[in-house]
């Protein structure tokens, strides 16, 4: 199996196209084996994927436009292996969770070439076919949230697709312009990642081409003050279409950060930690108390993800081992939290059709089971030692310290403020008397919905408790990076913040 | 004996897994006895520990396996047995085991009866990590763990509405639950910050490797970091400014503030500081500190508990003011007088928690003491376990409190601190005068009861009985004092009263005894034969003043917690939605607009057209000029 | 000397006779002042050596252009004076002005490239209309040939529009419109 | 001495008043006339260009203007003609069907 991305990428793909002489009653049954079977590769993917190697691994390069250097060129390491399987986790069991019946069939067909594009988004190495997988991926989100959304989907779904389109036209402005200057100094045309990786900027090139990608990875992330379109489109998406946005197409902006900007720029990235630091540190507190003032269940968990993103930009930008594997983790454990989260606030609003705190109060005493899982999944989410929020966000803020014990402290207002906001929401859904007459009478979960949330459950404590199989291949990875970053770096001051461990350094 | 070390450790985490699995069902007895035994187990394994590490003189170190290793860091899950972890595993375990039993009498009634033990051993699992742990994440770990149980048992009864502060100064018990979570939430951060220093400055976070790197470490980043851990240990440990979650913590079941809120878990802090003496030694500035703020906090709770009429929150309070009292002798660098009166602390508070949890459960939870009066007859036991616990609270002889308490005040004399020492003296006559003034007003008097309608019943034997071992501990604690004092410095610095001190030894004991006494001979006075309320004094400035607490909680109410929903609200709804949002909306609009406005000049009129392309014309041309003008 | 009192002389009256063309309220004069001009622009093409585009100038544009104009106008009303809704008269001059002003700087402005090398010189010997047409039949034989088909077809083109039957021409339409719409309503 | 220069502005000043014609006619005959006027504009500095470079170029593209008008004035012409036929006017601004 060599092309076993090439598999992954397109497997669904073809799933999706198939999919529209599926019957209409099978369909579901159709998009969850397919999403299975998806899953079960990428699985594949990690089983034959060896840990110890940092680099670049299943490459696969087929060249499409030789004039122009532009290839079909996909390859995995450490840092996208589990993003990628994080996503086909992700569609699975938020597909399994589906309780839409309105046009089911274009729903699931949806998800399928939206996951061919998430999937390609993160192993492809070539910046055109990146920013294909990047673009496309906007357009069966947009039918999500515009197709099965709530009252104002329609604003919302516009203002996502436009937003993030704005912001990803300026990233392929830098991208050409990087291509031009690939062009310009080694005399052949390339838009190969590894290519430009080579490719040695001067400080103020690597400034204006920061930015530029900067705004494209920004809006996704999304980071402050560009962060409006999420809540629109987490307030109107289905649960499903929450569930992805939240859990895989956000990553795609800091992983942008991780694969772009950090490698191809190490000295424009020095030069600006302390501003993104300090957007990260207003998205922390900002959204924490935005998300404290929420009326809306879900609202409060949209905000809460942009505070959390916020933790994880900081620590793509700690310019140490821990801080970056910290972050990646972060990304993991953000997707696999916010994922369930929003799948379990689809669970109530199935029942209730409504989303409004005020609405519900009690809930612990109807729905125990439900209220243990979203207690439990609250608590990984602000970050309680051995659920898996606490690995990234530990080591985010262990390495970002590193760097400033200032902005360490502010950031780590997110394990108080993000206390605060949740355990209000969990105070005012679950607990006190049950006041309202409607919700008397509510179901606990039922049995697809376990399916869908119980794995989420094992997987928050098994990487909670046992982070290393998935820590140590990021770890490794990242290593290699930084050092690499060190080495490529002009200015002293990137060479002094660029801290390589022990281990790297031993190596060297 | 690694193999009693995971005994010991893991036999709550079954127990709580075992309870959890019947945590949806209806009240199962063995559920109770199954959780209490294998607690028990858990703690004979401590014992064998005990006694092992007492023979050998070391400590048994494991490490199970790897947990965080990225960068530099490497975390593993490793456990250490040492003098001191094991002596808060024999307490933590013993006062456990008791409160579990006491517990299958007390929550009889309670529906959630299996959902209790599960919360009530996965405290205990927390709280052995929390202490056994050979590195600061793994202490991170059962600090955090401790207090999400801490936050489920608090809230236990969940489903009770809030109702106004005037009604019930916790509002809700989980209302209480949270803030217990939230403030100990800021202390957590100093905690953590705490661990940054140290691993950025050592490269590690084992104790071992950290205590060994001390030497080379600048006075800053010492001071830096005793300062942050001690922050942690404030919260944990409700030292002021942090204190009213402990209170209100009390709107838990009567066994969680017996085990967790006064025994256990708001010793971490102590325990923390004891642990981390190396770095607390060599930053006497962040000690005195220490021991200035305990001994504040030791006179202010007191003071607070002087007036209170609810029967927990005196109890509560009065913890508060030993944990002063445990952090002025580790701040002052008594640190094994610290850990011994957290010891002999936790088996007499404990006891007289149980003992109010009896109170309760007689009285259907009535927690007035204005309303009882005159219990001894009902409730002969629980008066006598009562008894026996103020009085070793008070710190008469020969009872336990009267050692480890004496012990602290005779080192402040010793340090030189007279300051420190005369306020820890009178609060010493404020503890005594409290917690029998308490006692009489529940047992001795007329019964105020009656006018309510209640009949008051004793609890059941089994549960007295399980009381025994808590009552004989805080009675014969105190002459295992240098036994204890042998076995833990072996670990710990030890400390010496100077020739001084010790020639004055009777003297400084005299004075506190008299304090002791007079406080109880005042409370015997006041209210042993019921109540008699003054209206002048109740309405007097100071009794107002200590009887909202001094006015913190609704200071932080006005002034924290409003404000932060004010501002959250104003931020999400005028900055957000009509700033940053509106912007967004605004270019959108300035371009649709734009289009829209532009539309109009496609007024189909050709003329006007050609008007339009004569303007484009002659801006090209100007375009054109002006370039080659600046070209 | 001759050459510039020629030119200015010319320059004079072409921009008066153009300028009358533009602003006059009569058609008449207006084409009238227009084929003038005309005439006056192929005295430039005179002056300038470019004798066989002056001839051309003169035979097409004075002779045929101006004759179809005058033909047209048959067609239409021209004796009277145009009723046009001009507009506003500072702002289009101010844009005319400008245009002007900005193409005399530019043209004014030595920018010229001295070093421009003739692709097809003339022939030295030859008499313009030989080198035209040395020129015209080689390099330029397509783009002649092709327009002289343009000039087939827009003949051809012009004939069948002008010669057009109109469904409802201005004179007849005022009764068929009525008529129409009655079948329309009969036919519901 | 004549030059370059005085032809060009020449031609710019004629194409100025042909644009001014233009914007300011409302009549589409009057266009016309403008359109012409420009087209004369041009070709003087066609004409004046290939004089001054010795190069036949300059007339070979006055030629062709001049063919092109004579195309566009007879196509032109012919709708004028249909446009007047079916509205009875020549005035820009009663041709408004294509208001957005």
């Amino acid at each position: 199996m060599d092309n076993i991305l090439s598999i992954l990428v397109f497997f669904p793909l073809i799933a999706g196209v198939l999919g529209f002489v599926v019957d209409k009653k099978s369909i579901r049954v159709y998009g969850i084996s397919v999403a299975i079977v998806e899953f079960l590769l990428s699985l594949w993917l990690w089983s034959s994927f060896d840990g110890n190697n940092p680099g670049m691994q299943f490459v696969e390069l087929v060249p499409l436009i030789p004039d122009f250097g532009i290839n079909y060129y996909l390859g995995v390491d450490g840092i996208s292996l589990f993003i990628v399987i994080m996503t086909a986790l992700m569609t699975l069991l938020g597909m399994i969770a589906i309780s839409i019946e309105r046009d089911i069939k274009n729903l699931i067909l949806s998800l399928l070439f939206l996951e061919m594009a998430m999937v390609g988004v993160f192993v492809s190495l070539d910046a055109i076919i990146f920013y294909l997988f990047w673009e496309f991926s906007l357009v069966p989100m947009l039918y999500i949230i515009g197709a099965w959304g709530g009252p104002l989907r329609i604003y919302a779904s516009i203002k996502f697709f436009l937003y993030t389109f704005t912001g990803s036209l300026i990233m392929l402005v830098g991208m050409l312009f990087m291509a031009y200057l690939y062009q310009s100094v080694s005399g052949v045309w390339s838009f190969s990642i590894t290519d430009w990786y080579a490719l040695v900027l001067p400080v103020n090139y690597q400034l204006w081409l920061f930015v530029a990608f900067f705004l494209g990875f920004a809006i996704k992330v999304p980071m402050f003050p560009f962060h409006t379109w999420l809540p629109y489109a987490h307030g109107q998406a289905p649960t499903i279409g929450s569930v992805i946005l939240a859990a895989v197409l956000l990553k795609m902006g800091t992983y942008g950060f991780v694969r772009f900007s950090l490698p191809l720029f190490p000295d424009a990235s020095v030069m600006m930690i302390m501003p993104i630091a300090t957007i990260s540190i207003i998205m922390i507190i900002y959204t924490a108390m935005v998300a404290y003032a929420q009326e809306d269940i879900k609202q409060v968990i949209a905000y809460s993800s942009v505070s959390h993103m916020g933790v994880i930009v900081l620590g793509t930008f700690a310019m140490n081992a821990e801080g970056v594997s910290g972050s990646i983790f972060l990304m993991l454990s953000h997707g696999i939290v916010s994922g369930a989260l929003f799948l379990l606030v689809g669970v109530i609003y199935d029942r209730r059709h409504t989303k409004l705190m005020s609405e519900f109060g009690g809930l612990a005493s109807v729905m125990p089971k439900f209220a243990v899982i979203f207690g439990f999944m609250l608590m990984a989410s602000v970050g309680l030692p051995l659920t898996i929020g606490f690995v990234g966000e530990f080591l985010v803020l262990l390495g970002f310290y590193h760097l400033s014990p200032i902005v360490t402290i502010l950031a780590g207002t997110t394990i108080i403020l993000g206390a605060v906001y949740m355990l209000t929401l969990y105070k005012r859904t679950f607990f006190g008397p049950v006041t309202n007459e409607e919700n008397k009478k509510l179901n606990d979960l039922d049995g697809k919905e376990m399916i869908a949330l119980v794995p989420l459950v094992l997987i928050v404590v098994w990487l909670g408790i046992y982070p290393k199989p998935v820590l140590e291949p990021i770890d490794n990875s990242v290593k290699s990076l930084l050092t690499f970053m060190e080495k490529k770096a002009q200015t002293p001051l990137a060479k002094e913040k660029i801290t390589l461990s022990q281990t790297s350094k031993e190596a060297e | 004996m690694e193999k009693y070390l995971y005994i010991a450790l893991f036999a709550p985490l079954a127990s709580s897994l075992f309870a959890a699995l019947f945590g949806m069902s209806p009240k199962k007895m063995f559920v109770g006895v199954i959780a209490s035994i294998l607690l028990g187990i858990s703690f004979l394994a401590s014992v064998v520990l005990a006694l092992y590490v007492n023979q050998t003189g070391e400590g048994i170190h494991v490490t199970m396996m790897e947990w965080i290793g990225a960068g530099d860091l490497l975390v593993p899950f490793g456990f250490l047995v040492d003098q001191v972890s094991v002596t808060m595993m024999v307490v933590v375990t013993l006062v456990s085991t008791v409160v579990h039993i006491y517990s299958i009498g007390y929550m009889d009634h309670d529906k959630s009866f299996n959902r209790f033990f599960s919360y009530l051993s996965a405290f205990v699992f927390s709280m052995l990590v929390l202490v056994m742990s050979d590195n600061f994440a793994g202490l991170f770990i059962g600090w955090e763990g401790v207090g999400v149980c801490s936050w489920l048992l608090i809230g236990f009864w969940y489903h009770k509405p809030d109702v106004s502060v005037e009604e019930n100064p916790s509002i809700s018990p989980s209302w209480a639950a949270n803030e217990a979570f939230i403030v100990n939430r800021i202390a957590d951060l100093g905690m953590l910050v705490g661990i940054f220093i140290l691993f950025w400055n050592t490269g590690s976070l084992q104790y071992d490797v950290v205590f060994a790197q001390i030497p080379h470490l600048s006075e800053a980043v010492l001071v830096a970091a005793a300062t942050a851990l001690f922050i942690g240990a404030m919260g944990k440990s409700a030292q002021f400014p942090l204190h009213t979650w402990l209170t209100d913590a009390m709107e838990g079941p009567t066994p969680v503030s017996a085990l967790i809120h006064a025994a256990t878990m708001v010793t971490a802090g102590v325990f923390l500081v004891i642990r981390a003496n190396p770095i607390f030694m060599v930053t006497p500035d962040v000690s005195y500190f220490i021991a200035a703020l305990g001994t504040f906090v030791a006179f202010f709770a007191a003071s607070m508990a002087l007036v209170n009429r609810d029967l927990k929150r005196i109890i509560a309070y009065s913890t508060l003011s030993q944990l002063g009292y445990m952090f002025a002798a580790a701040g002052l660098g008594a640190y094994w007088i610290a850990l011994f009166h957290l010891a002999a602390h936790a088996f007499f508070k404990a006891l007289l928690f149980l003992g109010a949890g009896n109170v309760m459960h007689a009285m259907h939870d009535e927690l007035d003491i204005f309303k009882m009066g005159g219990l001894k007859k009902s409730m002969r036991w629980t008066y006598i376990y009562m008894g026996v616990a103020s009085l070793a609270l008070a710190g008469i002889p020969p009872l336990a409190g009267f050692f480890s308490k004496d012990a602290i005040i005779e080192t402040a004399f010793n340090e030189g601190r007279l300051i420190l020492w005369a306020i820890l003296v009178l609060t010493a006559g404020m503890t005594a005068f409290y917690s029998f003034r308490q006692v009489f007003l529940t047992f001795e008097g007329d019964r105020r009861y009656e006018e309510f309608g209640i009949h008051p019943h004793e609890m059941y034997k089994f549960v007295l009985i399980a009381m025994a071992p808590l009552a004989i501990l805080a009675v014969i604690a105190g002459f295992f004092q240098s036994a204890f004092h042998s076995f833990i410095t072996q670990l710990l610095p030890n400390y010496e009263m100077s020739a001084h001190t010790h020639h004055l030894v009777w003297i400084l004991g005299a004075i506190v005894l008299a304090f002791a006494v007079g406080g109880i001979a005042l409370a015997w006075i006041k209210y042993s034969k019921g109540l008699k309320r003054s209206e002048k004094v109740e309405n007097g400035f100071l009794y107002k003043l200590l009887k909202n607490q001094y006015y913190i909680p609704k200071f932080y109410a006005d002034f924290i917690s409003k404000p932060y929903a004010m501002i959250s609200e104003l931020l999400w709804k005028s900055v957000d939605m009509k700033i940053v949002d509106a912007t967004v909306d605004g270019i959108a609009r300035l371009l649709y607009n734009g289009g829209d406005s532009a539309r109009k000049m496609q007024t189909g009129n050709l003329s006007n057209n050609l008007n339009w392309m004569g303007v484009g014309l002659v801006s090209l041309l100007l375009v054109a000029t002006i370039t080659a003008l600046i070209g | 000397m001759y050459e510039q009192i020629a030119f200015y002389l010319f320059s004079v009256l072409t921009i008066g006779l153009f300028l009358v063309t533009v602003l006059s309220k009569n058609l008449l004069y207006a084409m009238t002042s227009l084929a003038a001009g005309m005439v006056l622009v192929s005295g430039f093409f005179f002056l300038l050596g470019a004798d066989f585009l002056g001839v051309v100038q003169l035979i097409v544009y004075v002779g045929a252009v101006m004759a179809l104009y005058a033909f047209a106008m048959m067609f239409f009303d021209a004796t009277k004076d145009t009723k046009e809704n001009n507009t506003n008269g500072s702002w289009i001059f101010l844009l005319g002005g400008l245009t002007a002003l900005l193409l005399v700087m530019m043209f004014a402005a030595p920018i010229f490239s001295e070093s421009v090398v003739a692709s097809y010189p003339s022939v030295e010997g030859a008499t313009n209309p030989q080198n035209v047409g040395m020129v015209l039949f080689t390099k330029y034989l397509i783009p002649f040939e092709v327009a002289a088909v343009m000039l087939l077809v827009a003949m051809i083109a012009g004939i069948i529009l002008a010669g057009k039957k109109m469904d409802h021409s201005l004179t007849t339409n005022e009764d068929n419109i009525e008529v129409k719409t009655l079948s329309k309503e009969e036919e519901l | 001495m004549i030059g370059l220069s005085h032809y060009l502005i020449l031609s710019g000043l004629l194409f100025a008043i042909g644009l001014v014609g233009i914007l300011r006619r409302k009549n589409l005959l009057m266009l016309f006339f403008a359109t012409e006027v420009m087209l004369n504009a041009a070709n003087v500095a066609f004409a004046a260009t290939s004089h001054y470079y010795g190069d036949l170029t300059g007339q070979m593209f006055a030629f062709f203007i001049i063919a092109i008008a004579a195309s566009e004035v007879a196509i032109g012409l012919g709708l004028l003609i249909v446009l007047y036929k079916k509205t009875g006017t020549l005035d820009l601004d009663n041709l408004a069907t294509m208001k957005g």
